[in-house]
C-alpha cells in the first residue's frame, strides 16, 4: 500500500471513528460536571468532579448489580452459544425432511415483536415459580433464532472437504461438532457470545418484570432507578450511571475485539 | 405451589395455615417480625427518601419489617401487579399513580383503605382534604394517598423585570397570560410554555369547574362519554392556540427534562410545572424564580387544582398479620414528621398539613417562599366534582389522545376539531371498557 | 420389513438432527410459539383490564385497525423508518468495516471504536442522544447556533423527529452491523485477493467483483437481521419520543407497547402484533426469496 | 486387509450424464490398485464414492463382504488423501496428523511417537507446529499423506498424493507407501498422473476414460499389449505412435501412413485385416539406424527436438500424423535434420480401425539377461 | 516483455530464518526461466515476491528497469498462476478466465472470444459455465492456467502449472505454454517438479535449495555439469549415484566405494586429488556389458528391480550406497541376480569431497548424428 493511501485511510478512520464516539465521550465528559454546567450546555467540565460517580454507588447497590449482571449475562451467552451451535450445526451438516421449513419456523420466531410476548411469559415464569431466580432471567433467551441463523451463515462457509476429511478420519457427527466445526467457527461464536452478553447486559424491561427485590436484580434497572418521572433528573448522575454500566461492556468488547482478531488470523479457511 | 388457589379463597382469619405458607421465606414464628414488601416506582430523590423513611419505620419498632423495591414506572409496575395481584405473591403495599385509581378499585386485587380505617378508628380529618377526595369514591377512602403533587406556574422574575412586567404579580388569567407571553417574547426566550401532557389540560379545565367526562367526573358510575371537549376544554386549546400563532408559545415536547431545562437557560419566561419540581427549578436557574397559580378563564372564578401523583394500595389476599403491618406503616408515613421530610426531599406535598409547621420546613419556607405558593393553590382549592378529578379506568390512554390533540394543534390544526378527535378516542375507549367489565 | 428398516436407516440424520434442535425447540415452544398463539387467539377478542379474553369479536380488531387513520400513520411511520435506518446503516457500517479490514498499524484501536456503539445500552444511548437534540442544553443545536443556522427542533418537529430517532437509531446499530461485517470481510480467503490483485483489479472493481459477492451471505444475514430489528424498535422511541410528536414516530412496537401496557387493550395490542408478524414475515420470505439467490455460498 | 467390489457402478451428478458408468471391478485385499485417466475422467469421484462421500447413483459397492452403498464414511474404516488436501487450518501440523488418531482415543504419548516417525518419514520434522497456512504446497501435501499413513487402516486411497513433490523425494515417498503398504497389508487404490508411480507401485492398473474401464491389469501388460490405442497413447511417454496402415497385398507390404512401407513376415500375413487398420508403434522402438543394419530403415525429417539428459526425443511427421521417436542417451540433432529410422514389423501393435481392439501384440521385447546375449 | 532482475534479494517470515537468502539473478527479456529444487526450499515464495504478494525482506526487486519493492502488484503487470489456483468461487469458468481481462476493460464480446479460444486449447470448453466446485483437479489447474495465459501480461509466473494433469495432456500444455511464450515474447518464471518439464521448457533453470541458488544454467548443462553433488542428484531421474572414492597411487586405480576399482588412465591422474573425492555416475551410463567389451566391468547383486515400460531401473549395493543402474528396454532381472555392469572413467563426474566443487566433468557424451557413426 502506498503512503499516500495510507494516509488517506488514516485520516477517513480517524474522523469517522470520533463520529462514532463522540456521544460516548459526551456523556463521559458530563458525568463529571455539576448541574448548572449542564445546563448551560458545556462540553468539557471545568473541574473534575467524582460526586456524580459516588452519588451513583452510594444510591443504588451497584456492585452488587452489576455482579448479577455478569452472572446472567455469562449464562446467556454460554447458554445461547450452546443452544444456537446445536441447532445451526444440525441445519448445516444434516440432511433432513422439512429442514428449510424448521429453519425458517425458527427465522419466523425473529419477526415475533417480543412486548407481544412478554405477557404471557411473565404467567409462565410465575407458573414456573421463577420469580426472582436467575434461571427465569436467563433460560428464556437460551434459544435466539439469530444465533441460530448467524452461526448457520458461518458453518455455511467451511469447506466440505474438512467434514469429509473428518469422516474418514471416523469423527462420530457429535467429534465432529465439537473438534472442528466449533474451532473454525471461533470468529462467529466469538461475535455471537459479545452479541449475547451484550444484549443481556443491556436487557431491562425482562429483568424488572420478573424480578420483584434486588435479589438478582441487573445493572440497567439501577440505571432506570437513576432517572425520575416527575422530580428534575439530574443529569450529571444518570450520564455517571451510565459510563458505569458501559465500561463493563466496552471492555469486553475489547477484549473480544483481541480474541477475535486471534481467531480470525488462525482461522482462515483454506 | 398449586396451592395458590386454595390459598385466596380460604378466609384470611385462617391464622396459623396462612402464616406457615403466606410469606414464604421469613415464615413467621411467633416473635419474629412479620416482613412485607412495599412495591413502589420511585426513582431518583424520591427513592432515596422512600428508602431512608422505610429504615426509619424498621428502626421504629421490631414487630415489622418492610422491604421497599422499586419496580420500574408506574405502568410497569402496574403490569407486573397484574401477574401477581390477588395472590400470595402481591406486595403488601403498591404505590399506584393516581389515574390508575378507577383501574385498582375495579381489579379486585386490593382492599379499601376505609376498611383499615373504620377498624382502628383512624382520625382522617388530620390530612389534607383535598388530597383525600381525590381518593374518595362513594365516602371511601380505597387508598393511602403518598406523593401528590399539583401544577403551578414557574416564571423567569428576571425576565419579568427586563419585560417590564411586575415580578412579584404572576398574571392569573388566560389573557393576562396571553398579554405577558407578548410582552415577554424575545429572539431568545419564548413567553410561555406548557409540557406536552394532559395533566395539565385535565387542570386547566378543572380550575374553570369543567367536568373531564360525564356521570359526575365517573364518580356515580361508570362514564360514557367525554365532556373535556366542552367550552372550558375548548377555551383551554383557543388559550394555547392564540399564543402558539402568536410565536410566543415554546413547544419543548413531551419530556419533563425539556421542559425545566429550556427554563432554566432562559429560552422560556414562564411555564407549568409540578409542584414538585419547583425545587429543581430554583436551584438550576441561574436567575430569580417566581412560583404562581395555575391560570384560569377570564369568565370564569378560579376553582383550584387536582390533586397529581400516587397513592398506595393495601393487597387483598395476603396474610392479615401482612395487612396488619401494612396498615401500621401506612400510619407511620402519615406522621408529620415523616411527612415533613418527604416534603422537604422531594417537593411532594405533605399529606398531613401539621408537617409544614415542623421547624425543618418552616426554615426552608422562609428560605425559599416559592414554596408556600404550592401549599397556598392547593388549600385554596374549591371542594367540587371538577377539583375531585375525574375517575375512568381508561384515563392513560385518553391523556395520550390528548397530546396527540396538543400536538396537532401546535401545528396549527382547529382547536375544535382536535378535541373532537380526542374525545372520541377515549369515548370508544370507555366503551370497550365498560363493555368488557366483568 | 427391510423397506422400513430402510426407513428407519434413512431417517437416521432425521432422528439425529432432531436431538441437536431439542434445547431449542422446547424454549422456543415455551416461550415464543406459546405466547404468539395466545397473541393470536387474544386478536379475536375484546379484552378485560387484566388482559383476559372478554368478548370475541372476529376480525373486528383487524377492520377497525386498517381503518383506523392512527394506525396506518403507523405503519407508515415504521415504513419509513425502515427505510431511513436500514440502508444507511448497512452502507455506513460496511465502509466502516472495508476501512478497519485493512491491515494497518493500530487497527485494532479503530475497530473497538466502530464497534463500541455494540456495547451501550439502548437505554443509555437513547439517554446520551435525548441529551445531544435537547433544544435548548443538547449539542446539535449549539453547534446550529455557533454556526448562526436556524435552530431545529430535532425531536418536536414532526418533519424532524422521525429523523433524528432514524439517526439516533443508525448509530445505535451499526457496531453491531459493522462487527458482524468485518467478521465475514475477513473470512474471504486471501488467495482470492493476491489474485485479483495481479490482474491489475483496481479498489473499487475488487470490491465488487469479489469483496460483496463473498460477503454475500454476511450481508444477507446483516440485511434480514437489521429490517426485522428495524421493525421492531421500540426502546429508543420509548425515551426519545415516546411515539410523538403529532404520532410521528409512533412505530408498531411502540404502539403495541401503549396499547398493552398503558391501555390494557390487549385485543387490538394483539391484532397489531399479528399484522406485524404478518409484514415482517412477507419482508422476510420476499428478502429470503429474491436475496438468497444472489447469495454466493461456498 | 479387506475386498472392496465394485459392481455395476454408476454416478450422475445432479442426474445428468454419467460420469461414471457401468464400472465392474474387484480389488484384492492388500492389493495396491493404481488409477489412471486423463483429467476429469472420474478418478477422484471413483475414490470418493468408495470413501461414501458421494452417493452412488447406480450399482453395488462392497467393502470386505458387506454392502456398503449407504454406510457412513466413518463406519468404512478407511483413509484417504485427498486431491486438495483438506487439512484442518485451525490445527497445527501434528494434531492434522493425529487427528484421526484421538478420534480412535489412542494414548496421547503414543500418537506423539507415531506423528514424530511419520514426520521424519516425510522430513516434516521441523514443521510440527506449525499451521497448515505457513507450509509450503509440497509441505501440506505431505502432512496429508502423513495423516493418511498413520491411520493405518486396512483400505487406503490416495488422490495423486505426490503431484506437489519433486522427483528425488516422490522416489523415496513411492518406495516407502509401497514398503507400508507391502508390511501392513493395506488395500490401496491409488490414483496417479505420473507415468512411473503407475508403472512400479501398482499391481494392477486400471485406466479409466470418460467415466468407463480401459484395461485392468498387470503394468507392464498394459504397457506391452494395450487394450486400444487409447490406452496405447495414455500410457507410455512419450505415448505410442500411431497412424492409419492398410496391407498391400501386391507387395505383402504395410503402407503406413500412406508414406512408409513395411514388409511383412509371411506367417504374419494370415492375421492381418484386409480393411485399414491402426497400427502403433512405441517411440523407444524407432531406434536409430546402424551401418550393420539397414533393413526397415527408412529416413525421416525432425520437426522437434527434446533432450531430457539420459535420452533425447524428436519428432518427425508421418504422413498426417506427428511421431516421436525415443533414443537413449543424449543426441544433437537440429530441427530439419534427416535422420535414418528403423523399426521392426515385430515391434508394431495393430489394432482394429472400427472397434479399437488389439489385433497383433508386439513380440515380446523382454531382454533376458540369463537366457540371451546381453544386447541393447 | 521485460527483465525481472534480483539483487540480493531475501525474505524471512515472521523476522525467523531466511527461507530464502541472497538471491541475485537476471531473468532476460523473453526467456523462459525454470525454477526447482525441493519441496519447500522457497519457489512459491520468491514467485510471490515478484509478484508483489509478499514484501521483500531484503534486497532489491526490478522489473523492467524499474526498482519494483513496493509497487502493489496491480502494477507490475504481469499474471500468475497459483499453486493452490486460487480461483473465485463465485465466477463460473468463463468469468474466471476473463476476470483480468474484464479488469482491463476489453470489450465483452472480444472477452468471450478469448475465452472460448483459451478454453477450446484447455480442453475446458464443455465446462465453461460450471463452477470450480463441479470441476476435477486437473480441470481447476486448466482454469487457472487458462486465466493466466488469456492475460498475455508481459510477465508470467507460473507455480506447477501442470502437477495435476496426466501425461498426455501434459505434454500437450508442455508445448502449447511453450509455444504462446515464444509467440508473445512473454518473460515466464515457471516452477515445476517435473524433470521433463524442467529439461525441455527452460531457456535456463535455476536450481534453489534451503533458499540459495545452487546452480543457474541451460537445462543440459546443468544435467551433464552438475555444479555439486546436491544438484547431481537433484536433476535426472533416477537420480546420480554418488560415492565416496580415493584414489590409490600405487595402482593408478580409483576405489570407489572401498568396493570397486577402476583404472585411471594417465592424463587424468593429475587431475585428481590426493584426498578422498566424492565420485558421480548417472544411472544410464551405467551399462549392460557386452561380451565384446569386457573392459571395467564389475558384477553386483541386484537388490531391486523397476521395469517402467520402455526402460528397467535396478538397484544394488555399492559399498554402504544405494546404487541404480538404468538400461533401456525391459529386462527381465530378478531380485538377488547378479548383472554385469560396465562403467566407464569418462562418465564418472568428481566432486570434492569438502566443498562438493565439481573437478572433473563428464566427458561429452553426445551422439552426433553428422559427425560420427550413429551408435547407441
Ligand atoms: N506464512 C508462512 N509462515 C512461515 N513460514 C512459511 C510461510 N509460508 C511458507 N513458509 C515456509 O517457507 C518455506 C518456503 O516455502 P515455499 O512455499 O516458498 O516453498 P516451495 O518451494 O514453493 O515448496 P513446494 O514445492 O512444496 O510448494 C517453507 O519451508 C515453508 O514452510
Ligand atoms: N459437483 C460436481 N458437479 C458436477 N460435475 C462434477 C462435480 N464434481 C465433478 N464433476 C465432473 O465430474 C467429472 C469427473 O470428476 P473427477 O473429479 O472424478 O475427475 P478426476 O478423474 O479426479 O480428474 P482430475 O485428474 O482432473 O482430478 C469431471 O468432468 C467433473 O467436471
Ligand atoms: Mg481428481
Ligand atoms: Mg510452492
Amino acid at each position: 500500500m502506498g503512503l499516500a493511501s495510507k494516509i488517506w485511510i488514516y485520516f477517513l478512520l480517524i474522523v469517522t471513528s470520533a463520529f462514532v464516539f463522540f456521544p460516548v465521550l459526551y456523556a463521559f465528559m458530563i458525568s463529571f460536571m455539576t448541574g448548572p454546567e449542564i445546563i448551560q450546555g458545556k462540553f468539557f467540565p471545568e473541574s473534575i468532579s467524582f460526586e456524580n460517580y459516588t452519588k451513583v454507588f452510594s444510591r443504588l447497590p451497584l456492585l452488587n448489580y452489576l455482579l448479577n449482571s455478569f452472572i446472567v449475562s455469562v449464562s446467556v451467552m454460554l447458554g445461547q452459544l450452546v443452544v444456537c451451535s446445536l441447532a445451526a450445526y444440525a441445519f448445516v451438516f444434516f440432511k433432513f425432511k422439512g429442514r428449510d421449513f424448521i429453519f425458517f419456523l425458527f427465522i419466523s420466531t425473529m419477526m415475533i415483536p417480543w412486548e407481544a410476548t412478554m405477557i404471557p411469559n411473565v404467567f409462565t415464569i410465575r407458573k414456573l415459580d421463577w420469580f426472582n431466580t436467575y434461571q427465569g432471567l436467563t433460560l428464556p433467551f437460551f434459544a435466539l433464532a439469530f444465533g441460530t441463523f448467524l452461526l448457520r451463515q458461518h458453518f455455511l462457509t467451511i469447506p466440505k472437504e474438512l467434514h469429509e476429511a473428518s469422516q474418514i478420519a471416523g469423527l462420530s457427527r457429535f467429534r465432529f461438532f465439537w473438534r472442528v466445526v466449533l474451532p473454525v467457527s471461533k470468529t462467529s461464536l466469538v461475535t455471537l457470545g459479545a452479541y449475547g452478553f451484550l444484549t443481556t447486559w443491556n436487557m431491562y424491561l425482562w429483568p424488572l418484570l420478573i424480578t420483584t427485590n434486588k435479589s438478582v436484580r441487573t445493572v440497567q434497572i439501577g440505571l432506570k432507578q437513576l432517572q425520575s418521572q416527575e422530580i428534575a433528573t439530574e443529569w450529571g448522575v444518570v450520564m455517571a450511571g451510565v459510563i458505569v454500566v458501559i465500561i463493563p461492556t466496552l471492555l469486553l468488547l475489547f477484549i473480544g475485539q483481541k480474541q477475535l482478531q486471534k481467531g480470525l488470523s488462525q482461522g482462515a479457511l483454506k | 405451589t398449586n396451592s395458590d388457589s386454595k390459598e385466596t379463597e380460604k378466609p384470611a382469619t385462617d391464622n396459623t395455615s396462612s402464616e406457615s405458607e403466606g410469606t414464604k421465606e421469613e415464615g413467621t414464628a411467633p416473635g419474629e417480625k412479620v416482613t412485607i414488601e412495599f412495591w413502589h416506582a420511585m426513582s431518583g430523590t424520591g427513592q432515596e427518601s422512600i428508602d431512608a423513611i422505610v429504615k426509619g419505620f424498621n428502626e421504629s419498632q421490631d414487630k415489622y419489617e418492610v422491604k421497599a423495591e422499586f419496580q420500574g414506572s408506574y405502568e410497569e409496575s402496574l403490569t407486573k401487579l397484574r401477574g401477581v395481584g390477588g395472590t400470595k405473591d402481591a406486595p403488601a403495599i403498591t404505590q399506584v399513580f393516581e389515574v390508575g385509581t378507577k383501574y385498582m378499585i375495579d381489579s379486585g386485587y386490593i382492599e379499601p383503605m376505609q376498611k383499615f380505617i373504620d377498624e382502628d378508628n383512624y382520625d382522617l380529618s388530620q390530612l389534607e382534604g383535598n388530597i383525600l377526595n381525590y381518593y374518595r369514591v362513594d365516602g371511601d377512602l380505597y387508598s393511602m394517598p403518598f406523593n401528590s403533587s399539583t401544577p403551578v406556574m414557574i416564571y423567569n422574575k428576571d425576565a419579568f423585570k427586563a419585560a417590564g412586567l411586575d415580578p412579584e404579580k404572576a398574571p392569573e388569567t388566560f389573557s393576562e397570560v396571553i398579554d405577558a407571553a407578548a410582552k415577554l417574547k424575545t429572539d431568545e426566550m419564548y413567553g410561555f410554555s406548557m409540557l406536552t401532557y394532559g395533566w395539565f389540560f385535565e387542570q386547566l379545565v378543572a380550575t374553570q369547574g369543567g367536568l373531564y367526562v360525564n356521570e359526575d367526573n365517573g364518580r356515580s358510575g361508570d362514564a360514557t362519554e367525554a365532556l373535556f371537549n366542552g367550552p372550558e376544554g375548548l377555551n383551554v386549546f383557543r388559550f394555547l392556540d392564540t399564543m402558539n400563532k402568536a410565536g410566543t408559545f415554546g413547544n419543548f415536547g413531551t419530556n419533563w427534562d425539556d421542559i425545566r431545562s429550556a427554563f432554566a437557560t432562559g429560552k422560556v419566561a414562564m411555564y407549568m410545572d409540578s409542584s414538585a419540581g419547583v425545587a429543581g427549578a430554583i436551584k438550576n436557574a441561574p436567575f430569580e424564580v417566581g412560583v404562581a397559580y395555575i391560570p384560569h378563564a377570564d369568565e370564569v372564578q378560579r376553582n383550584g387544582v387536582v390533586i397529581g401523583g400516587a397513592s398506595l394500595w393495601m393487597s387483598k389476599g395476603i396474610a392479615e398479620e401482612e395487612q396488619k403491618a401494612a396498615w401500621e406503616f401506612m400510619k407511620y408515613l402519615t406522621t408529620p414528621e415523616v411527612q415533613a421530610k418527604w416534603h422537604l426531599d422531594t417537593g411532594y406535598f405533605a399529606i398531613n398539613p401539621a408537617a409544614y409547621e415542623e421547624q425543618n420546613v418552616k426554615d426552608k419556607w422562609a428560605e425559599f417562599p416559592q414554596f408556600k405558593v404550592t401549599v397556598d393553590q392547593l388549600q385554596d382549592t374549591i371542594p367540587g366534582l371538577a377539583t375531585q378529578g375525574a375517575l375512568i379506568s381508561v384515563f392513560p390512554e385518553s391523556r395520550q389522545q390528548i397530546v396527540t390533540a396538543l400536538e396537532e394543534l401546535y401545528q396549527g390544526k382547529d382547536p375544535q376539531e382536535v378535541l373532537d378527535k380526542a374525545a372520541e378516542g377515549t369515548n370508544r375507549a370507555m366503551e370497550i371498557a365498560n363493555k368488557t367489565k366483568k | 420389513m427391510t423397506r422400513i428398516s430402510t426407513m428407519w436407516r434413512k431417517s437416521v440424520d432425521g432422528r439425529t438432527a432432531a436431538l441437536y434442535l431439542l434445547p431449542s425447540i422446547i424454549l422456543f415452544s415455551i416461550f415464543v410459539f406459546y405466547p404468539m398463539f395466545r397473541t393470536i387467539y387474544l386478536s379475536f377478542f375484546l379484552t378485560d383490564q387484566t388482559g383476559n379474553a372478554a368478548i370475541m369479536v372476529g376480525i373486528e380488531n383487524f377492520q377497525y385497525l386498517l381503518g383506523s387513520s392512527e394506525f396506518q400513520n403507523s405503519m407508515k411511520a415504521t415504513g419509513l423508518f425502515v427505510l431511513y435506518t436500514v440502508p444507511i446503516t448497512i452502507v455506513l457500517a460496511l465502509f466502516f468495516a472495508l476501512l478497519a479490514n485493512e491491515k494497518l498499524k493500530g487497527i485494532g484501536f479503530f475497530r473497538t471504536m466502530y464497534s463500541s456503539t455494540m456495547g451501550i445500552s439502548v437505554a443509555a444511548s437513547s439517554v446520551i442522544w435525548l441529551f445531544m437534540f435537547n433544544p435548548s442544553i443538547g449539542m446539535f443545536n449549539r453547534l446550529l447556533s455557533v454556526f448562526n443556522f436556524p435552530q431545529i427542533q430535532w425531536l418536536l418537529d414532526p418533519e424532524w423527529a422521525l429523523l433524528s430517532v432514524s439517526i439516533s437509531t443508525i448509530w445505535m446499530n451499526i457496531g453491531f452491523s459493522f462487527l458482524i461485517l468485518l467478521g465475514g470481510l475477513q473470512n474471504i480467503d486471501e488467495h482470492l485477493y493476491e489474485s485479483s490483485r495481479i490482474d491489475g483489479a483496481g479498489y473499487f472493481y475488487r470490491l465488487r467483483r469479489i469483496t460483496l459477492p463473498m460477503l454475500s451471505p454476511t450481508l444477507f444475514f446483516i440485511i434480514t437481521i437489521s429490517l426485522i430489528n428495524a421493525f421492531q424498535t421500540f426502546g429508543q422511541i420509548d425515551i426519545l419520543t415516546k411515539g410523538g410528536p403529532s404520532q410521528s414516530t409512533n412505530l408498531i412496537v411502540y404502539s403495541i407497547y401503549r396499547e398493552a401496557f398503558i391501555n390494557y387493550q390487549f385485543g387490538t395490542a394483539s391484532a397489531q402484533a399479528v399484522i406485524l408478524f404478518l409484514i415482517i414475515l412477507v419482508v422476510t420470505i420476499l428478502q429470503f426469496k429474491l436475496g438468497e439467490r444472489k447469495v454466493h455460498y461456498q | 486387509m479387506k475386498r472392496v467390489e465394485l459392481i455395476d457402478v454408476s454416478k450422475s451428478y445432479d442426474k445428468q450424464v454419467d460420469v461414471i458408468s457401468n464400472i465392474n471391478v474387484t480389488i484384492e485385499p492388500g492389493e495396491f490398485f493404481v488409477l489412471v485417466g486423463p483429467s476429469g475422467c472420474g478418478k477422484s469421484t471413483m475414490l470418493r464414492m468408495i470413501a461414501g462421500l458421494e452417493e452412488i447413483t447406480g450399482g453395488t459397492l462392497k467393502i470386505g463382504e458387506k454392502v456398503a452403498n449407504n454406510l457412513s464414511p466413518d463406519k468404512r474404516d478407511l483413509s484417504m488423501v485427498f486431491q486438495n488436501y483438506a487439512l484442518y487450518p485451525h490445527l497445527s501440523v501434528q494434531q492434522n496428523i493425529t487427528f484421526g488418531l484421538d478420534v480412535k482415543r489412542m494414548k496421547k504419548e503414543e500418537q506423539r511417537k507415531k506423528a514424530v516417525e511419520v514426520a521424519e518419514m516425510l522430513g516434516l520434522t521441523e514443521y510440527l507446529d506449525r499451521k497448515p497456512r505457513e507450509l509450503s504446497g509440497g509441505q501440506r501435501q505431505r502432512v496429508a499423506l502423513a495423516r493418511a499413513i498413520v491411520s493405518e487402516t486396512p483400505i487406503c486411497l490416495m488422490d495423486e498424493p505426490l503431484s506437489n513433490l519433486d522427483a528425488k523425494l516422490r522416489a523415496h515417498m513411492r518406495s516407502e507407501i509401497r514398503r507400508i503398504q507391502r508390511n501392513l497389508g493395506i488395500t490401496m487404490i491409488y490414483v496417479t498422473h505420473d507415468q512411473v508411480e503407475a508403472m512400479t507401485m501398482g499391481d494392477r492398473i486400471m485406466i479409466l476414460h470418460e467415466g468407463k474401464i480401459q484395461q485392468i491389469g498387470k503394468p507392464i501388460d498394459i504397457y506391452n499389449y494395450p487394450a486400444n490405442p487409447f490406452v496405447a497413447t495414455f500410457i507410455g511417454s512419450p505415448p505410442m505412435n500411431l497412424a492409419k496402415a492398410e496391407f498391400d497385398p501386391k507387395t505383402s507390404e504395410l503402407v503406413i501412413g500412406n508414406a512408409l512401407r513395411l514388409s511383412v513376415p509371411k506367417d504374419e500375413i494370415g492375421k492381418l485385416p484386409r480393411t485399414s487398420m491402426t497400427v502403433g508403434v512405441r517411440p523407444e522402438n524407432l531406434h536409430p539406424a546402424t551401418p550393420e543394419n539397414q533393413e526397415d530403415v527408412f529416413h525421416v525429417e525432425v520437426t522437434n527436438v527434446e533432450i531430457l539428459g539420459n535420452e533425447t526425443v524428436f519428432s518427425f511427421k508421418l504422413g498426417e500424423e506427428e511421431w516421436m521417436a525415443k533414443w537413449s542417451g543424449q543426441w544433437h540433432i537440429d530441427i530439419g535434420d534427416r535422420m535414418p529410422v528403423r523399426m521392426e514389423f515385430e515391434a508394431l501393435s495393430i489394432f482394429d480401425e472400427q472397434s479399437g481392439e488389439l489385433i497383433k501384440k508386439t513380440i515380446d521385447y523382454g531382454n533376458y539377461v540369463k537366457q540371451q546375449e546381453v544386447s541393447p
